[in-house]
C-alpha cells in the first residue's frame, strides 16, 4: 500500500484531479438487461435467492442479479432515495408492514398487470392472497410468509416437571410454565422475544381486537390505535407482570439475534420469533445438545387467528413492456411450486400456493419435520377477519417504535398500565395525523 | 556592476512609519553598510531595494534602472539572510543551484563552472555534497555566500548575516568579505546593528534612526565629525560622553561652562551666535586624559594615548572629577569619573593603578571637542580644523 | 493575525484592507460612488507595485484555493442551505413527497418536552465524553511520556481505537456489556455488585454509552497530546525535576498551559466528535432508550431523517444542532482566548 | 461510582506519587552494573498505570477477537473456540458476504481521497500561507466552518445532488464529497507557520514560482506532516457510513462500514451470525490499525499544534 504521500503527491500534483474521472468511468455500470432484484434476506435466505436467480437464468437466459440490501428498513430507505434519483430495481422486496407508504408512493404498478395471463392467482393460500390484494388486484408477489411460533426446549421443560409434548397455549399457562422454570433452576428465565410490533399484532389478531381503527387501516388512513382496550390491558399487565417477576427477560430493542442467542445458550426455556428460523433452530439445538419443540403462539384466551407476516414482490411503475414481461416470467418462477418448496424447506418462510401445499403433503415433509409444519398449521387454523388481516398503516415505523418503547416503559414499570397505554395512543395520533397531513392527498 | 539609488523611499505598516522618505545612493562597487538599532527601518530599506517589500511611496533604482514595481528576481540581486536560508532537505550544492536551475536558462554546464569557481573562492569545495545540519553555522554561511556568487548578481544584500555566528568566527568571517569584496568588486548593501562592523566594513557607513538617515560618510569622518548627538553616541565604544553646558564669550576663545569646570574652546567662529545660549559638549573618552598630581594641567601630559596625530597638542581644561568605577579592559582602563552631576568616561593607559574614589584633573584635546544643539541634537561645531584640508584630498 | 506576517510575498491585497480601515464602510462607499472602483483601487494600492502583478497574484491565490472553495461550496454549504429550505417542509419518502410548512417543524421541536430533554441530554453528554476524554488522554499521554522505554508498544495500544470505525466499536461494546449475554457483564457485577441492567435503567444506560464514546475517542487525543509533549522542550522537564516538583504539579502547573493550544484544539474536536459523531454508539447499543435517557440530538436526526422518513423535521432539527455546537464553539474560543499560551 | 475505573487506577497512582515527591531520582532506565532495569518508584507506578489502562483499551478488541473464533456470541469458556471455527467464520465473511470487495472498495475510495484531500489542501494552504489577498481571513473561516457541517446534517439534499449529477454507485460520488478538509488544511498551515519566512523569500528571490517552490520544498520538509495527516484522512474516509450507505446501492461497489451493516442486517433475521459480525469487524479493523501503526512515528513527532 504505497502511501507515501509525499512523493505521490509530488509527482503527479497537476493531474490529480484528473486521475479521479477516468477511475469513475472504469467502474463497471450495472449490467443493464439484466433483472435486478433488491432484497433483505440475509445468510443463508440470500444464498437460497441466489439460487434461484441462477435457475432462473440457466431456464429463461435472462440474467438475474440478486442485491441484497441489509434489513427490510434499509431496503425500503434504499428503495425511498432510489426513486429521487431514478435508479430503481426491476423488483424490490418490501415487508408488509411497509405497504401502505410502498402505495402511497404510486411509484409501483400492481403485480397482476404484468403476471402471464394464465397465471392461477386463486392458488395463492387465502390469508395470503387476502393480504396483497388491494382493490382488488393482486398489488405484490406474495413470497417469504410467516408468522410467529412458541419454540421451546423439552429437555428444560423435562427438568421442570413440565410435560414436553404439550406447549402453553395462553398466557396464563405461559406465567405458570415460566415460574416452574425458574423455580426448577431449568433456566435462567421462562421465555424472550424481540421487542418487535409484530408480536403485538399477533396477541391482538388472536384475540380478534384489530390494532388500528377503520378496519385495521385497510377502509381508510388510520386514525388511533387500540391500546386502550381489553385486550390491550391484559396483554400489557401480563408482560409487566411476566417482567417484574424475572420470567421474561428483554433481549433488546427488534434483538432478533440476541433473542435466538438467549434460547440456544439455554438460558431461557422458551422463544417467541417467527418461522423462518425454524431451519436454524433444528441445527443449533442439535449442536448445543438440546431436544427442539415448536408450537402454536400462545394466545391472550381465544384463538381467532395468526396475522401474516414477512414480505412481498413490488414491481416499479417505469419500464419498458418488454422488460415488464420478462419480470412476469420472473416472478412465475418465484412462485412456481417447486420452487415454493424449495423455498420452504430451505428457510422455513410457508408455502403460500396451494399446489405447493398438496406437493409436501404427499411427501409426507410435515411428518419427517413437523417443526417446519407448525407455522403452517397455524396458518390453516386462522379465519380470515379485519383483525386478522395486518393493518395497513402509512407511518408504520413511527407506529412500531412508539408501541416498542412504550412496553419498555410498561414493563419497567417506570409509567404506570393507564399512561402507558394512553401515551402510546397520544403519540401515534399525532404520527398518523402528520403522515396524512404530509401526504396532501 | 551597478549602483544603487533610493529617491524618498517611504514605507508605511498600517501606522507604523518603518521608512520615513530617505535618499539614499550606493556607488558602483561601494561597500556600502547601513548601521542603526533594532526597529530603525534599515532592515525594512533593505528588503525594499530587494522588492520583498514594495514601497508605499519612493523609488529604488539600480544601475540606470527603476525596479520599484520589478520582482525580486527581476532585479539581478542576491541576498543573504541572518539564518542563512538553506533548504535542509538539500545539498549544498543544491542549495547554491537550485534557484538557478529552476528559474533561468543557464546551461548546467555553465552552473557547474560557477560553482566550482564560488566553492573555490569560498574554500568549501569539500562541503558541496553535505546537508546543512551537517555543517558549522560558519559553514553553512560561506554555503549562503557561494549562493548568493553563484547568481553573479550586480548587487549583494546582506541583513546581517554575521550576527548568528560566535564573536571569534564573526571577526575572521568580517576579514573574509573584506577580501571576498575586495576580489569580487560587487555592489554592496550590507546590513548590521553591530557598529564595530559598520567601521571596519564599510566603505562608507549609513547611521540610520526611526527610519530616517542621520549620517552617510566614511567610518572615520563619522567617527570625527558626528552630524549629530544621535550619531556621536552610536558610533565608537565606549560613546561619546555627552554633558550639558552654557557657552560664553571668552577674552581670545569662547569659554564653556559646566557646574563643576570652565574650559576654552579654541577658535569656534559658530559659538559667537549661541553667547550665553546652552548646548551639549561631546568628547570621546580617548580624547581626555588625567594629569599627574604634580603637573600643571596646560602642560603635556605623558599617559595620554596618542591618537596617530602628529600635529600640534592643544589641551583645555582643567576638569575636576573623581572615579567612580574602573573597567580595566586589557589594552586600556576605562574609568567613570564624575564631576558635579554629571558622569562621563576617560579611557587611560592600562596599570596606571587607578582605583574608584580617586579625585584626578583631567585635559580633553582641545582638537576633539563637539558642541551639540541641546534641543534638536545637531552638531554646531566640531574643534578640529583639519576637516576642509582631509576633504579636499582624494577618496582612498 | 498579529504583526504582519513577512512570509505573505506573492499576491498583493490591493491595500484594500488598509483601504477600508482607513475610511470605515461609509467613507470607503462615499468613495467608491464618487470616485468609482477603478478609481479606488488605483489609489488604494501600494505604491511600487505594478496593478497588474497584484491582480495577478491575488488570482493564483484564489485559483490555488479553488478546489477547496468549489468543493465546500458546492456539497457542504449548498445541501446546508438545502437542508435550511428543506426545515420548513413536512416531507415523505426520502424527500420526494414535500408541503411546505413554514415555521411547523421548529413550534414542534419548541414545544416537544422530549425534545427539550434531548437537548439537555446531549450537553450532558458532550460535557461527560469531552471531560473524560481530555482528562484521561492527558493523563495516559503524561505517563507515556514520563516512561523512558517501552513507549513505542503503549503507544500502539493507546492510539489503536482511533482506527476503529465507530459503529465496530458500538456493536463490540454491545457485546462486551449486553445486560443478559454480555462476555464482562458477570465480572462487572461481581466486582462491583451493580446490577448491570442499563437497558431499563436509564443513568446506567447514559454512563455505558458515554463511556463506550470516551473509550473510541482517547486514541485520536493521545496521538496530539503526546506529540504535543513532546515539542516542548526538554530542558524545562529537566529544569523542573531539579527543583524537585513532583510529577502531577509538573504535568498540570508546566506541561498543561504549554500545550494548551492543544488542549484547545482537541477540546474543538471532541466537541464535535461528542455532539456529532457519537450516533452508531447509540443507534446499535441503545435506541436512544431507555426512556428516552440517551436520546441525544443526532440520534433523534438520524431516527427521524432515516427511521420515520421525516426529512423536513430532521433538517430542522439539524439546524438547531447548528446552532448549539456553534455558540459551543464561540464560548471555547472566547473562554480560552486568556488561558492559551501561544508561541511556547 | 467511578465512571471508569481506568480513571481511578490513575488517580491511585498519582495520589501516591505525589506523596513521595521528595527524593525522586530519574536513574538510568538500566543500571549498568547490576544488569537489571532499576526502576524506581515513579516509574514503576507509572508503567503500572499505563498497563492498567492500556489493558482496559484493548479489552473490547480481545474479546471481540475471541468471539469470532467461537460459534456463538456468548461463550462461556474458552473450549467452544477453535481456529477451523474462526478459520471458517473469516473465509465466510470475506468471500460468502463478500467483506473482501467491499474492502477493495474502501480501499481504493480511501487512496483517491487521500490524494486528492491532499492535493487540494496543499494548494489551499500554501495560498493561505504565502499569499496575501483581500478577504483572506473570512476565506480560512469558510474553510475552518465546514467542520461544522457533518453529512448527517445535509444527507438528503446531498444524495439529490449527487443524484442528479447522475454519480450514483460512482466512485465520484464516494469521493469528491469528501475532498474539502478543514481539519487537513489547518493542520498544513500550522505546519507551513513553522517553516522559516527566510525560505520563502530566498525562493522569491530566486524567482522560484510558488507550485516548484510548493513541489520542491515545501512538501519535502513537510514529509512528515504529510505521511501523519494522510493517516487521519485515511481512518476517516475509511469510517465513512452513512453516506456510501445511501449513495451506493450496487453491492459491487459498497464499502466496508455498510458491508458490516449487512451483515448485521443478517444477523437481524434471526440467524447467528455475531461471530461473522466479529470476524467482520476486525477484519475491517486491519488496514485503518495497520496504517496507524506503519506511520506512527511521523503521526507523533509533527502534529504540534501551535
Amino acid at each position: 500500500m504505497a502511501l507515501t504521500a509525499g512523493a505521490a503527491t509530488a509527482g503527479c500534483l497537476d493531474g490529480v484531479l484528473g486521475k479521479e474521472e477516468t477511475d469513475a468511468e472504469l467502474e463497471s455500470e450495472p449490467d443493464e438487461d439484466a433483472i435486478t432484484v433488491w432484497h433483505a434476506m440475509g445468510g443463508d435466505n440470500g444464498e437460497t435467492m441466489a439460487q434461484l436467480g441462477d435457475q432462473f437464468h440457466e431456464e429463461t437466459g435472462i440474467d438475474v442479479e440478486m442485491v441484497y440490501q441489509g434489513s427490510y428498513e434499509d431496503t425500503l430507505n434504499q428503495s425511498f432515495a432510489a426513486i429521487e434519483a431514478g435508479t430503481m430495481p426491476e423488483v424490490v422486496q418490501i415487508d408488509s408492514l411497509h405497504a401502505k407508504q410502498i402505495l402511497d408512493t404510486d411509484a409501483f404498478q400492481s403485480v397482476e398487470g404484468i403476471l402471464p395471463d394464465d397465471y392461477p392467482v386463486a392458488d395463492f393460500l387465502d390469508p395470503v392472497t387476502d393480504f396483497f390484494t388491494v382493490d382488488g388486484e393482486l398489488h405484490s408477489l406474495p413470497f417469504n410468509n410467516s408468522n410467529a411460533i412458541l419454540y421451546y426446549n423439552k429437555d428444560v421443560f423435562a427438568e421442570a416437571g413440565l410435560d414436553p409434548e404439550s406447549p402453553p397455549e395462553t398466557l396464563a399457562e405461559v406465567t405458570e410454565y415460566s415460574r416452574e422454570i425458574v423455580d426448577s433452576g431449568a433456566a435462567e428465565y421462562g421465555i424472550t422475544w424481540p421487542n418487535h410490533v409484530w408480536f403485538i399484532e399477533h396477541w391482538y389478531s388472536l384475540a380478534g381486537q384489530t390494532l388500528v381503527d377503520n378496519e385495521n387501516g385497510w377502509a381508510d388512513d388510520p386514525t388511533t390505535v387500540h391500546t386502550e382496550t381489553a385486550v390491550g390491558e391484559r396483554l400489557w399487565s401480563w408482560w409487566r407482570d411476566m417482567a417484574q417477576d424475572d420470567l421474561y427477560t428483554n433481549p433488546g430493542m427488534e434483538a432478533w439475534g440476541e433473542a435466538t442467542d438467549l434460547f440456544y445458550g439455554q438460558n431461557v426455556g422458551m422463544l417467541l420469533t417467527s418461522t423462518a428460523s425454524v431451519a436454524g433452530a433444528i441445527a443449533q439445538s442439535e449442536e448445543q445438545g438440546f431436544e427442539l419443540g415448536t408450537g402454536f403462539y400462545p394466545a391472550i384466551d381465544g384463538r381467532e387467528g395468526v396475522v401474516i407476516g414477512g414480505a412481498s414482490l413490488w414491481v416499479p411503475e417505469d419500464m419498458s413492456d418488454q422488460r415488464a414481461e420478462e419480470v412476469g416470467q420472473f416472478l412465475e418462477f418465484m412462485s412456481q411450486p417447486e420452487n415454493q418448496i424449495t423455498w420452504h424447506k430451505e428457510t422455513g418462510y410457508y408455502p403460500v400456493r396451494g399446489e405447493a401445499v398438496d406437493q409436501l403433503e404427499e411427501d409426507g415433509w410435515f411428518e419427517e419435520s413437523p417443526h417446519h409444519g407448525t407455522a403452517f398449521d397455524q396458518l390453516l387454523a386462522s379465519e380470515q377477519t379485519t383483525a386478522t388481516k395486518r393493518m395497513l398503516v402509512g407511518p408504520a415505523r413511527q407506529v412500531a417504535v412508539q408501541l416498542q418503547e412504550g412496553s419498555v416503559e410498561i414493563f419497567e414499570e417506570r409509567t404506570d398500565l393507564e399512561d402507558g397505554l394512553a401515551t402510546m395512543k397520544g403519540g401515534i395520533e399525532a404520527e398518523m395525523e402528520r403522515y396524512v397531513e404530509a401526504r396532501g392527498s | 556592476m551597478a549602483s544603487i539609488e533610493l529617491t524618498d523611499l517611504t514605507k508605511r505598516f498600517d501606522d507604523v512609519t518603518a521608512v520615513d522618505g530617505i535618499d539614499l545612493e550606493a556607488r558602483d562597487g561601494e561597500f556600502l553598510v547601513v548601521v542603526g538599532p533594532s526597529g530603525c527601518g534599515k532592515s525594512t530599506t533593505l528588503r525594499c531595494i530587494a522588492g520583498l517589500e514594495s514601497p508605499t511611496a519612493g523609488t529604488v533604482r539600480i544601475g540606470d534602472e527603476d525596479v520599484t514595481a520589478q520582482e525580486p528576481h527581476e532585479r539581478d540581486i542576491a541576498m543573504v539572510f541572518q539564518n542563512y536560508a538553506l533548504y535542509p532537505h538539500m545539498t549544498a550544492e543544491r542549495n547554491m543551484t537550485f534557484g538557478m536551475r529552476s528559474a533561468t536558462d543557464f546551461s548546467s554546464a555553465e552552473i557547474d563552472r560557477r560553482v566550482a569557481q564560488a566553492a573555490a573562492t569560498l574554500g568549501i569545495d569539500d562541503l558541496l555534497d553535505r546537508k546543512p545540519s551537517a555543517l558549522s553555522g560558519g559553514e553553512q554561511q560561506r554555503v549562503a555566500l557561494g549562493r548568493a556568487i553563484v547568481r553573479d548578481p550586480a548587487v549583494f544584500l546582506m541583513d546581517e548575516p554575521l550576527s548568528n555566528l560566535d564573536a571569534k568566527l564573526r571577526v575572521q568571517m568580517r576579514t573574509e568579505l573584506s577580501r571576498l569584496h575586495e576580489e569580487l568588486g560587487t555592489t554592496t548593501v550590507y546590513v548590521t546593528h553591530d557598529q564595530t562592523e559598520a567601521m571596519t566594513l564599510g566603505d562608507r557607513v549609513v547611521v540610520m534612526n526611526d527610519g530616517r538617515i542621520q549620517q552617510v560618510d566614511t567610518p572615520q569622518e563619522l567617527y570625527d565629525y558626528p552630524s549629530n548627538r544621535f550619531v556621536a553616541e552610536f558610533i565608537g565604544d565606549p560613546a561619546m560622553n555627552m554633558l550639558e553646558v552654557t557657552l560664553e564669550a571668552g577674552s581670545s576663545d569662547p569659554i564653556v561652562r559646566h557646574e563643576a569646570f570652565t574650559i576654552e574652546v579654541p577658535n569656534a567662529p559658530e559659538t559667537e551666535a549661541l553667547d550665553g545660549g546652552r548646548a551639549v559638549l561631546g568628547f570621546r573618552p580617548e580624547d581626555a586624559s588625567i594629569a599627574d598630581r604634580g603637573t600643571s594641567p596646560t602642560g603635556s601630559v605623558p599617559d595620554r594615548r596618542r591618537t596617530g596625530r602628529g600635529d600640534s597638542e592643544r589641551t583645555t581644561g582643567p576638569i575636576e572629577a573623581t572615579v567612580q568605577v574602573t573597567e580595566p579592559l586589557g589594552d586600556t582602563l576605562l574609568c567613570y569619573c564624575r564631576a558635579g552631576d554629571d558622569e562621563f568616561k576617560v579611557q587611560t593607559a592600562p596599570r596606571t593603578g587607578r582605583a574608584a574614589g580617586d579625585a584626578v584633573t583631567l585635559t580633553l584635546d582641545a582638537d576633539r571637542l563637539h558642541l551639540f544643539d541641546l534641543e534638536t541634537g545637531e552638531a554646531i561645531y566640531h574643534s578640529d580644523t583639519d576637516r576642509e584640508r582631509r576633504a579636499a584630498t582624494p577618496e582612498p | 493575525m498579529g504583526t504582519r506576517d513577512t512570509r505573505e510575498i506573492y499576491g498583493g491585497s490591493l491595500g484594500v484592507g488598509r483601504f477600508l480601515r482607513e475610511r470605515g464602510l461609509r467613507g470607503t462607499i462615499a468613495y467608491l460612488r464618487e470616485h468609482g472602483v477603478r478609481g479606488a483601487v488605483e489609489n488604494a494600492r501600494e505604491d511600487g507595485r505594478s496593478l497588474l502583478g497584484e491582480l495577478r497574484g491575488i488570482s493564483v491565490a484564489y485559483l490555488l484555493l479553488a478546489p477547496t472553495l468549489l468543493v465546500s461550496a458546492v456539497f457542504l454549504y449548498y445541501p446546508a442551505l438545502e437542508a435550511l429550505e428543506l426545515s420548513f417542509h413536512q416531507t415523505l419518502f426520502f424527500g420526494g413527497e414535500r408541503t411546505w410548512v413554514g415555521l411547523g417543524n421548529y413550534e414542534t421541536l419548541l414545544s416537544s418536552s422530549a425534545y427539550h430533554e434531548s437537548v439537555a441530554i446531549t450537553i450532558a453528554f458532550a460535557a461527560t465524553v469531552v471531560v473524560g476524554v481530555m482528562t484521561i488522554s492527558l493523563i495516559v499521554s503524561f505517563l507515556l511520556y514520563e516512561v523512558d522505554w517501552g513507549q513505542s508498544g503503549y503507544l500502539i495500544a493507546a492510539i489503536w481505537p482511533y482506527a476503529l470505525p465507530p459503529a465496530v466499536a458500538g456493536i463490540v461494546f454491545l457485546f462486551l456489556i449486553h445486560p443478559s449475554i454480555g462476555t464482562l457483564t458477570a465480572v462487572i457485577e461481581g466486582a462491583t455488585g451493580l446490577e448491570v441492567d442499563w437497558f431499563s435503567n436509564g443513568r446506567q444506560a447514559f454512563f455505558v454509552v458515554a463511556i463506550a464514546a470516551i473509550w473510541k475517542q482517547l486514541g485520536y487525543n493521545v496521538i496530539f497530546t503526546v506529540a504535543a509533549l513532546n515539542n516542548v522542550p526538554a530542558t524545562l522537564k529537566e529544569a523542573a525535576e531539579l527543583d524537585g516538583i513532583g510529577r502531577w504539579s509538573r504535568l498540570v502547573r508546566i506541561y498543561v498551559p504549554l500545550i494548551s493550544p492543544t488542549l484547545l484544539f482537541l477540546v474543538v474536536m471532541n466537541t464535535i466528535y461528542a455532539f456529532f459523531g457519537t450516533f452508531a454508539f447509540i443507534d446499535l447499543m441503545t435506541q436512544g432508550g431507555p426512556g428516552g435517557a440517551t436520546n441525544i440530538m443526532i440520534f433523534d436526526l438520524y431516527r427521524n431523517a432515516f427511521e420515520f422518513n421525516n426529512h423536513g423535521l430532521a433538517s430542522a432539527q439539524s439546524v438547531v444542532l447548528f446552532a448549539v455546537v456553534s455558540v459551543l464553539m464561540y464560548v471555547q474560543l472566547r473562554f480560552s482566548d486568556e488561558r492559551v499560551h501561544y508561541g511556547a | 461510582m467511578s465512571r471508569h475505573s481506568n480513571t481511578n487506577a490513575n488517580a491511585n497512582a498519582s495520589t501516591s506519587a505525589n506523596a513521595s515527591t521528595g527524593g525522586e531520582s530519574r536513574r538510568f532506565p538500566i543500571d549498568l552494573e547490576r544488569g537489571l532495569p532499576a526502576l524506581d518508584g515513579a516509574t514503576l507506578r507509572a508503567h503500572a498505570g499505563l498497563l492498567l489502562a492500556v489493558s482496559l483499551m484493548a479489552l473490547p478488541l480481545v474479546i471481540a477477537a475471541l468471539i469470532s473464533f467461537g460459534t456463538r456470541a456468548t461463550f462461556t469458556s474458552v473450549s467452544e473456540l477453535s481456529l477451523e471455527t474462526a478459520a471458517q467464520n473469516y473465509h465466510d465473511v470475506l468471500f460468502r458476504y463478500d467483506m473482501g470487495q467491499y474492502m477493495l472498495n474502501s480501499l481504493l475510495m480511501s487512496v483517491i481521497v487521500v490524494i486528492g484531500k491532499l492535493a487540494v489542501s496543499l494548494l489551499a494552504a500554501l495560498a493561505i500561507v504565502y499569499y496575501r489577498f483581500p478577504f483572506k481571513n473570512a476565506v480560512f473561516g469558510v474553510v475552518l466552518l465546514t467542520l461544522m457541517l457533518p453529512v448527517p446534517v445535509r444527507i438528503v439534499p446531498l444524495f439529490q445532488l449527487a443524484a442528479d449529477l447522475g454519480w450514483a454507485n460512482s466512485f465520484a460520488a464516494l469521493t469528491i464529497p469528501y475532498l474539502a478538509s478543514a481539519t487537513t488544511v489547518f493542520l498544513l498551515r500550522q505546519h507551513f507557520l513553522s517553516i522559516p519566512a527566510s525560505l520563502v523569500e530566498s525562493a522569491k528571490l530566486d524567482g522560484v514560482g510558488p507550485l516548484r517552490f510548493l513541489a520542491f520544498v515545501l512538501i519535502p520538509m513537510s514529509k512528515g506532516m504529510i505521511a501523519g495527516v494522510s493517516v487521519i484522512m485515511f481512518i476517516y474516509s475509511w469510517n465513512q457510513y452513512l453516506w456510501p450507505l445511501l449513495i451506493v446501492d450496487d453491492q459491487s461497489m459498497q464499502v466496508a462500514q455498510v458491508g458490516i451493516r449487512l451483515l448485521q442486517g443478517v444477523v437481524e433475521s434471526g440467524d447467528i451470525a455475531w461471530p461473522l459480525m466479529m470476524a467482520g469487524s476486525i477484519v475491517t479493523l486491519v488496514p485503518p490499525l495497520a496504517v496507524l501503526i506503519i506511520f506512527r512515528k511521523p503521526l507523533l513527532e509533527t502534529f504540534g499544534v501551535e
